[in-house]
């Protein structure tokens, strides 16, 4: 079963590659590693017979947001994570609370396996309903865009600006004029 | 007319403590005496109206005004007069009449607004002493009962300035609260029995049920708890220990309130209630063993005090215990008798008291007077009257009052009580004769001159507005020792000779009289219904006669004992006292009883009440519990708030928390 | 609409107050008197009512209502019977006084103070007139704010801790209150299908004796925190001690009777299986506080705690005479609240006179002033006299009315509440012996002014209405009497069981009671 | 569907003015003043009487957006909370030296957004919606960037927000792969469905929405942001996103668990419960221990956000409308408290410690009154709105038998008395004249929406019954 | 062909690792990315829950979730850049003047 090879294959990856993000101090290799598991997934899209959406994540994701991360990452310098220095300050400060975090993470992981498990009907191997070919077409797609989906639209659209507006107003420099 | 009887002395309160102020000592002494005045002769009137006609309708009756309404409980402001009342009125305001003349002199030094004052309190006095006895139910009884009372409290503290003097008046309201207590619960329980409060109609509902016999019932305790209002008020064991620290208030005062009218009230109340009181023969018992002990035990220490008013004050306690002595046996007449020469005697022996201090400007230690009779003659005298009528010396007013009683006690069969009467009897020979000795007989002992009311003299650290001094500390010098001034004088002669008169009024039959009085109150004592003249019983004569024959020698021989002791061999009384010095210190100390309440009352409520209740309880518990509540919140702010770490990271971890726990319980459930 | 007026005025007044511009203090004076002049009209008012009150019908009169909140039921109701008819008129009497007695001891702010007077005047009103729950809760707590400002801002050194702890202790009790009311609301609507608040619509609910039992609760803390009711109590001493003068006055003589006239109004006729029940343990605590509370009071170096503390003894009596639900309980309690608020809120005048001569309240600063003030002395004792209830003045009828009245109900209580008659005699006249008796003992006592006419204009009515009331109470007692026993009927129906239970169990006590009752009906 | 614009005309008001406000800030030229607060009340004045006009017309756009009254009542709400924080800010705006245009047009987005949220239909516009005004409070939070706690403020939301919001978008995805849709009349034609059978992943997805919902009303424990942001922000800031946000917020929430998980009101409403008695709890007693102003009314209005919970428990008649209620008082008056905040803080000091209010009351008596007001109508005192709310929404418990919550949020009122209470304190009792160093006089304009927020307060406690009868009108329509 | 589940395990675990992220690290920026980590989860759930229930809404939601990530990401960065301007560090942990 080669299909179900590259997805465990393209999961591990996409699993790893997370994994790694969060595992390591220099934020530049986790902006990279992000990337990997960026393209892991939209490996996985592609898989579920969605390469629009797999193409966006590779543009848009990829693309646009990651090098927007290493931009700032290399704007700021950014330093390796400075070590302990600031975890002795105050009990609740120490490495506890990533313990505390993990362990967390974990238990939830837990809980959605479990109700993964015991829910009923998704077990089934995806896509049995609808054809695989409707599901693919672009044009549909946005025709589905453009009519259910155009307040949503729209609104993303007034989001786009909001985040435009504040970015500007936030990260503009002192005393800059306005 | 009758309402009549006490709003004079209303009136005169009115006028005295409105304007009294400003008006001369002659005015506010004129108005006060006036208004009394008033009052004694219509009180006369009204007692000639009611002689007037036939015995079993001797009872005027008027109701002012509906008081109190409430439900089923209504209660008129009625006034009755029957032939008890007709007594006690004739009392009060006559010898209230004479007292008030007598004070006109004795407060002279006083300014006028303190004059006033003084007469204001006076005529309110009178006012619910009249009211109590015209009273013809039990809560108009209480109200002048707690308004004589009132201007108890007040006389006692007239000197205000004086700590001992405020103290006494606040010890005479109090315990005669603790007794009010105990009398107020008696007449809610009489109303809820019998729905009225009516002594006429109480005595007609009480004569329909049996005696109770055996069973300490209802009655009996009704009767009890008002007997206790009686302790309280006219000064019986246990509630006695007001009265002789109220001689701190001005001596006219002792007389009239703390001798001849107030402390008679529990005496009168219960002669008012005979019938009821003739229902319960338990109580009436405790009554008789009451008004004995109390005779007697006052009468011991009468013996040893030193002041002149107290060793007075002592014997009025013995002798209001020979009246209850009296009502407990149930010869009402007797005790009603008793408490009618009394009046007349033991205000003398006030008054007369009075003019010595006087005299003597403030002095009251008799062992630092003798020989006055010299100097003071109208004053010796009509003490010696007096003491000889209390002591009983035959054909004086005491010795037919006290003879009743004590021949009313044998005959009833209670030969321990009589013994305890006779005894005490004895003693009041004695001590009232050792008083007439050593203030009167023997040589001058009194040296120095004092201030001139040192009643009122004020303890260290007096800081006096200089325009009050000198009516208070002016010295007269020892030799000018004047008599009485005339209105005192004439005071004094009118009262010895009501003490020897007043006695005629009930000679007993054994003697060859009537004993009007006794026929004149009988109704008084019966049911309304069935009113029966008492016939005297022939066959007791001898047995009376040999009584009095027993009284009048121990009258006789008291006055010896005394004149051995305090006239002729003094150091004997001295080696006496010195050789058993315990039995004396123990006499001299009054049984040590104020101490005793002291210890065992008074004080572990004043401790308990600061320490525990407030200090303890309310402070540290209900309030701490109060506090505590505010206290945790506070300190549970102090502790939740440090989980506002500002790390953001502790945030996320605190809504992943809650992420978790929401899932899990989904899950889990 | 006088009833609508009685409240309206004085708020209205204070409105009017708030558009006066006074920075800089100087138009004091004229908003004295303009306050003084509004809380008089307002008592004319009350008098009016009075006046024209039919005292022998049991039923609410003056009454008003206008929908208000009409989806719930709720109305603007009011209404007044023999119960709330004088103790309206008695809020109405001692503002002015309170107003009088402040015109010494306020200076700063006197704007505000007389617009928080006039809106505690109107909201105690309100408290007393509503006929329906949710506008009586509103008066209720309402009346929280202005006198909280009143202690905060005007009292004495532990002014803010005073003044916080009344307004939290009174609204910790008061909100339970609140849920228990929209609780009833619900039942009503559970029953009829319509929410309402009508108070005499409730009356007639059924409601199941354990529900009765949370309700009654809830209502009762309220209540017994107001009142204050043992061991409720410890908010009572701090905010009296605390408040300036009028503020004691007014918390002394009206506030502390919400509490008991919510227990009449609210508590025992709403719930009266409850109240059955709960009857003999509100009594017992009636009982403690009525010692406790003397016996405290006597111990009290200040004199306005110790004042304080005698209110609460003296309102144990009001609580006692409302548990024994009977005609002479009842009226003696309702007579007990106005004596008391006369006479409490004269000792807290005369005591607030003493203060501001001497800015103390220590007894042990006093000694002797009957010689300084005789006059003031005298007055202090007639108020002292009638508190402690002697015959003839105030204290006394209602004292008398509610032992009467427990005594018919279960005479243990009498026996014990008795005694703190006995102990008010001896903590008042203690303190009035420390105080005025003696010589004088403090140097700076020599120069006190005695009364001054203002200071008699706010004394005499107080004295005069002790004297009244301890004379002529019927006066009084009448235009109470067919609401009492309507009241009295109304919570006994259920009652009957529980009255012939205490009885029996008081052996030979309650034959005679019994057959009394038999042959002779109450009138 | 039917495809009407009319629905989403009040949005688009509100949106034009934004675009307006930003047009005309772009091409002002440099110095010129524009009256950019005013342009920015047009809007919404006019969106306000779009409102009016849709009202009971149940107009439904794009299938997504609903003007049903429920909408419309919560549209009004923060219309006026856009109103008053345009009035509030004129005079702050000058002072702080905030970019005029940005601000005014970051506040009408937010509106907007909120508007957007309170009438959408559809999970997904929900979420965008809720970015719309997530992202506008964000930058509004940290928009005085010359201050450090601003910006940490704004950090602190931010980053939370986000954490949330994928909470939020996985309950979504849950709820999207039961049923099949985004739309919440779909999900609750679905659930309804399913209500019997006990699918686990529906409970999932329940869970992950209330989480989401539960952080923007800040209820404990995802109310930990809400102190930091409150007291970073600038006054007027806070207050506008502690109304405004609470509203629109609590609209979506009530709209989603009380329309589409209604059949599943028995697996939420316990936690709920929870919450909500957690919520009261925590926001009461934690801010006892406040000595910061906006601190305080921050923990207070995670406290106001508990009330509000209890309506939703509630969930009957009573309940919906209590909460509309409420949400209207709790926004005048919190609005108006930090109306008063703001107008008091300088440009170097944000005079918002509890001690920089003591003696107020001698130096400015009208502010401290107008304060006053405010505290005793958040503290429930009548007669104010916060009364009748707290009334309300008790009586809505209680009438659904949740005695124990009423209980609990009248007690924890009481609490929260007494942390107002030291505010008056402070204000009037408090011997030391305030050092306050505000600007002696105050905007004429600000004045005037402090006193109308006084008239608005006055009026909701003594005569509720039109906005109560409005209030139970709303919610008629919708569930 | 997958069954739903694998993806939804594999979405749960890449959620998990994101929320698991912002604990681990102490800078920003990587705290940043381990959101953006959650938000592609969530989008692998919506793309295989809308493969199931065919049609393009789970796509097209994704679509969407981008958009919102992009400015998220945006204004994130942005204020990690004005807090770097005040601190010169990126530990969140840094950031605590606002506490208590």
């Amino acid at each position: 079963m080669p299909e179900t090879l590259v997805f465990y294959l393209l999961s591990a990856i996409a699993i790893g590659a997370s994994a790694l993000v969060i595992g390591q101090r220099n934020p530049m290799y986790s902006v990279l590693l992000l990337i990997a598991s960026f393209g892991a997934l939209a490996g996985l899209y592609i898989q579920l017979d969605a390469p629009f959406v797999a193409v966006a994540q590779i543009i848009i994701y990829a693309g646009a947001i990651m090098v927007l991360f290493l931009f700032v990452v290399m704007l700021l310098n950014a330093p390796q994570e400075d070590a302990a220095e600031w975890d002795r300050t105050h009990p609740l400060r120490r490495p506890a609370i990533a313990r505390f975090g993990s362990l967390l993470a974990l238990l939830l992981v837990v809980e959605l396996a479990w109700a993964l498990l015991s829910a009923s009907g998704i077990d089934r191997p995806v896509g049995e309903q609808a054809g695989a070919a409707a599901v693919g077409s672009v044009r549909a797609l946005g025709r589905v865009l453009f009519t259910d989906y155009v307040f949503a639209f729209e609104a993303t659209s007034v989001l786009i600006l909001v985040a435009m507006v504040g970015a500007v107003v936030l990260a503009r420099r002192e005393g800059e004029a306005p | 007319m009758l309402a009549l009887i006490p709003l004079f002395p209303l009136l005169g309160f009115l006028i005295n403590a409105s304007v009294g102020q400003r008006l001369p000592k002659t005015m506010s002494g004129a108005v006060a005496s006036a208004v009394m005045v008033a009052s004694f002769v219509i009180s006369v009137m009204t007692v000639l109206e009611l002689a007037g006609r036939p015995p079993g309708a001797r009872a005027i009756e008027q109701t002012v005004y509906t008081w109190i309404a409430s439900g089923d409980f209504v209660l008129d402001v009625t006034f009755r007069v029957d032939p008890l009342a007709a007594v006690m009125i004739l009392i009060v305001s006559g010898i209230g009449a004479l007292i008030h003349i007598y004070s006109t002199a004795y407060m002279h030094e006083e300014s006028d607004g303190e004059y006033a004052r003084y007469f204001s309190y006076l005529n309110l006095f009178a006012f619910f002493m009249l009211v109590l006895v015209l009273g013809a139910n039990f809560l108009v009884l209480f109200v002048g009962w707690e308004g004589v009372g009132l201007c108890s409290y007040l006389l006692i503290g007239f000197w205000f300035r004086k700590k001992s003097a405020a103290d006494a008046g606040k010890k005479a309201f109090v315990v005669n609260r603790i007794g009010d207590y105990a009398f107020v619960l008696g007449v809610l329980f009489l109303f809820v029995q019998f729905g009225t409060l009516d002594f006429q109609r109480l005595a007609g509902m009480v004569a329909a049920l049996p005696p109770e016999e055996g069973v300490f019932g209802a009655i009996s305790i009704t009767t009890l708890l008002l007997f206790i209002g009686a302790t309280g008020k006219s000064a019986q064991i246990p509630l006695y220990v007001w009265l002789p620290d109220a001689m701190e208030g001005p001596t006219p005062v002792s007389a009239l309130i703390h001798a001849a009218t107030m402390v008679t009230a529990g005496v009168y109340m219960i002669g008012r209630n005979a019938v009821l009181f003739s229902h319960a023969p338990e109580t009436m018992t405790i009554v008789a063993v009451i008004g004995a002990l109390t005779a007697l035990m006052a009468a011991t220490i009468g013996l040893v005090q030193n002041d002149i008013k107290r060793v007075l004050a002592y014997s009025t306690v013995s002798q209001l215990g020979l009246m209850f002595l009296a009502m407990g046996v149930g010869a009402f007449g007797a005790g009603i008798f008793h408490l009618y020469t009394h009046a007349f005697f033991k205000a003398l022996l006030f008054l007369g008291s009075g003019a010595v201090i006087h005299a003597l400007h403030g002095e009251q230690d008799i062992r630092k007077m003798g020989g006055l009779k010299r100097y003071l003659p109208i004053t010796y005298w009509t003490f010696l009257i007096g003491s000889l009528a209390i002591a009983g010396v035959p054909f004086l007013s005491g010795f037919f009052s006290k003879d009743e009683i004590l021949y009313e006690t044998f005959h009833d069969g209670h030969t321990m009580l009589w013994l305890m009467a006779a005894i005490t009897s004895l003693l009041t020979a004695t001590y009232m004769f050792r008083l007439v000795f050593l203030t009167f007989h023997g040589e001058r002992r009194h040296e120095t001159a004092a201030p001139e009311h040192p009643e009122e003299q004020e303890p260290a650290a007096v800081h006096h507005a200089p325009s009050d001094a000198p009516s208070h500390h002016r010295t007269i010098a020892p030799s000018h020792l004047h008599d009485a001034p005339p209105a005192m004088a004439l005071v004094l002669v009118i009262l010895a000779v009501g003490s020897v008169v007043a006695g005629y009024t009930g000679v007993p039959h054994a003697l060859g009289g009537h004993n009007r009085l006794a026929a004149w109150l009988a109704p008084s004592f019966q049911p309304p219904a069935g009113t029966t003249e008492t016939v005297a019983e022939p066959e007791a004569a001898a047995l009376e006669l040999t009584l009095m024959g027993v009284s009048s020698a121990i009258a006789i021989g008291g006055i010896l004992l005394a004149s051995f002791f305090w006239l002729r061999r003094r150091e004997l009384a001295a080696a006496l006292a010195r050789r058993y010095a315990g039995v004396y210190t123990v006499l001299l100390n009054k049984y040590y009883v104020d101490e005793l309440y002291d210890a065992a009352v008074v004080h572990p409520i004043q401790r308990g009440s600061e320490r525990g209740l407030w200090r303890g309880v309310d402070v540290a518990v209900v309030d701490g519990a109060v506090n505590g509540t505010g206290t945790i919140v506070a300190e549970g702010s102090a502790v939740l708030r440090r989980l506002q770490t500002g790390s953001v990271r502790a945030y996320a971890g605190s809504m992943f928390i809650g992420v978790v726990v929401i899932l899990g319980y989904y899950l889990w459930r | 609409m006088l009833l609508t007026l009685s409240w309206v005025l004085p708020l209205a007044g204070a409105l009017l107050l708030l558009l006066v511009g006074n920075a800089d203090g100087r138009r004091d004076g004229v908003i004295r008197w303009a306050a003084l002049l509004v809380s008089i009209a307002t008592f004319a008012v009350t008098l009016a009512i009075w006046a024209a009150f039919d005292g022998g019908v049991p039923a609410f009169q003056f009454v008003e209502r206008y929908p208000w909140i009409p989806a719930f039921g709720i109305d603007y109701y009011v209404g007044i019977d023999g119960v709330s008819l004088l103790l309206v008129v008695l809020t109405a009497f001692l503002t002015p006084i309170a107003l009088l007695s402040s015109w010494g001891s306020i200076e700063r702010k006197v704007k505000e103070f007389s617009i928080f007077m006039l809106a505690l005047e109107a909201a105690m009103i309100g408290v007393f007139i509503s006929l329906d729950l949710f506008l009586f809760y509103v008066f209720w707590d309402a009346m929280l704010v202005p006198m909280y400002f009143l202690i905060g801002i005007w009292g004495y050194d532990q002014r803010i801790y005073a003044a916080i702890k009344f307004m939290l202790y009174t609204m910790a009790g008061s909100v339970l209150m609140l849920v228990a009311i929209l609780g009833l609301a619900y039942l009503h609507n559970a029953a009829t299908g319509s929410y309402s608040f009508d108070l005499l619509r409730l009356y007639t609910l059924d409601i199941d004796p354990s529900t009765q039992m949370w309700f009654f609760l809830a209502f009762t803390v309220a209540f017994a925190i107001k009142v204050p009711l043992f061991p409720f109590h410890t908010w009572l001493p701090d905010a009296h001690v605390e408040a300036p003068t009028a503020g004691s006055v007014i918390l002394a003589g009206v506030l502390l009777k919400m509490g008991t006239y919510g227990l009449l109004r609210f508590s025992f006729p709403l719930f009266p299986d409850a109240a059955a029940s709960f009857a003999p343990m509100l009594a017992v605590l009636a009982v403690v506080g009525i010692i406790y509370g003397a016996l405290v009071a006597m111990v009290q170096p200040d004199m306005k705690k110790l004042v304080a503390y005698s209110s609460v003894s003296h309102l144990g009596f009001v609580v006692l005479g409302i548990c024994a639900m009977n005609t002479q309980g009842v009226e003696g309690a309702i007579y007990q609240m106005l004596a008391h608020g006369v006479s409490t809120g004269g000792l807290f005048l005369l005591v607030g006179m003493l203060s501001d001569r001497r800015h103390t309240r220590l007894i042990s600063e006093f000694g002797g002033l009957k010689e300084v003030v005789p006059r003031l002395t005298a007055v202090f004792m007639i108020i002292t006299l009638a508190s402690i209830g002697l015959p003839g003045l105030n204290g006394f009828i209602g004292e008398l009315l509610i032992m009467l009245g427990a005594f018919r109900w279960d005479p243990r209580f009498v026996v014990f509440a008795g005694l703190g008659v006995i102990l008010s005699a001896v903590y008042m006249l203690w303190m009035v012996q420390r105080v005025y008796f003696g010589s004088v003992t403090h140097e700076e006592n020599m120069k006190l002014p005695d009364l001054v006419p203002r200071e008699w204009a706010a004394a005499v009515p107080l004295c005069a209405m002790a004297v009244v009331m301890g004379v002529f109470p019927t006066l009084f007692l009448r235009p109470m009497e067919s609401s009492v026993e309507a009241l009295v009927e109304r919570v006994q129906a259920r009652q009957n069981l529980r009255v012939n239970r205490s009885f029996e169990s008081f052996g030979p006590f309650g034959t005679f009671e019994r057959a009394e009752r038999a042959e002779r009906p109450e009138r | 569907m039917t495809e009407s614009f009319t629905a989403i005309v009040p949005m688009l008001c509100v949106t034009v003015a934004a675009l307006a406000v930003m047009g005309a800030e772009a091409f002002r030229a440099r110095g010129e003043d524009l009256p950019l607060g005013g342009l920015g009340i047009v809007g919404l004045v006019g969106a306000a009487a779009a409102s009016v006009l849709l009202w009971n017309r149940n107009a439904v756009s794009f299938g997504v957006i609903v003007a049903d009254n429920f909408g419309l009542f919560v549209t009004m709400v923060l219309l006026l909370v856009g109103v008053l924080t345009i009035m509030f800010s004129s005079p702050v705006v000058g002072r702080d030296g905030l970019p005029k245009g940005d601000y005014y047009s970051l506040v009408l987005f937010a509106i907007a957004g909120m508007i957007m949220m309170a009438t959408a239909n559809d999970l997904l516009v929900v979420f965008i919606a809720l970015e719309i005004l997530s992202i506008a409070v964000y930058v509004l939070t940290g928009i005085r960037r010359d201050d450090p706690r601003a910006t940490e403020a704004a950090f602190k939301y931010f980053l939370l927000g986000a954490f949330s919001s994928a909470f939020f978008l996985y309950g979504i995805a849950f709820t999207y792969g039961l049923s099949g849709s985004t739309r919440l009349d779909r999900v609750g034609t679905y659930l309804a469905a399913q209500s019997l059978s006990d699918n686990p992943l529906i409970l999932v997805a329940l869970g992950l929405l209330l989480v989401g919902f539960a952080f923007k009303i800040s209820a404990v424990p995802f109310h930990m942001w809400t102190p930091d942001a409150y007291e970073g922000a600038p006054a007027i800031v806070t207050g506008f996103m502690s109304t405004g946000v609470k509203a629109a917020a609590f609209a979506a929430f009530a709209r989603v668990f009380l329309s589409a998980f209604e059949p599943f009101s028995g697996d939420w409403a316990p936690m709920v419960w929870l919450l909500a008695a957690a919520t009261m709890i925590l926001g009461t007693v934690v801010g006892v221990a406040q000595s910061n102003l906006k601190r305080m009314l921050a923990y207070s209005s995670i406290a106001h956000g508990g009330y509000l919970l209890v309506g939703l428990v509630a969930a009957n008649e009573i309940g919906k409308a209590a909460i509309l209620f409420y949400l209207l008082a709790y926004a005048v008056t919190n609005l108006a408290a930090f109306g008063v905040i703001a107008l008091l803080g300088a440009r170097d000091a944000a005079n918002d410690e509890l001690r920089d209010y003591a003696g107020l009351w001698h130096t400015r008596p009208a502010l401290a009154a107008l304060m006053t007001v405010c505290l005793l109508s958040l503290g429930g005192l009548p007669p104010t709105a916060g009364f009748i709310g707290k009334w309300y929404v008790f009586s809505a418990a209680v009438s659904a038998g949740y005695y124990g919550l009423a209980i609990i949020g009248v007690l924890t009122s009481v609490i929260s008395v007494f942390f107002y209470l030291r505010v008056v304190v402070m204000m009037y009792m408090a011997d030391r004249p305030a050092p306050i160093a505000a600007p002696a006089e105050t905007s004429r304009v600000a004045m005037a929406a402090l006193a109308a927020s006084i008239a608005v307060i006055f009026y909701l406690g003594v005569l509720p019954t039109p906005i109560l009868d409005f209030a139970a009108a709303s919610i008629a329509t919708i569930f | 062909m997958i069954p739903l589940d694998h993806y939804l395990f594999v979405s749960a675990v890449l959620f998990a690792i994101g929320t698991a992220g912002i604990f681990l690290r102490r800078n920003l920026i990587t705290i940043l990315l381990s959101v953006e980590i959650m938000l592609n989860a969530v989008n692998l759930s919506f793309v295989a829950f809308g493969r199931q229930q065919g049609g393009f809404d789970g796509q097209i939601i994704v679509f969407f979730v981008m958009t919102v990530a992009a400015a998220e990401a945006a204004v994130g960065l942005a204020i990690v850049i004005a807090l770097y301007r005040h601190r010169e560090s990126l530990n969140p942990d840094a950031f605590t003047s606002l506490r208590w």
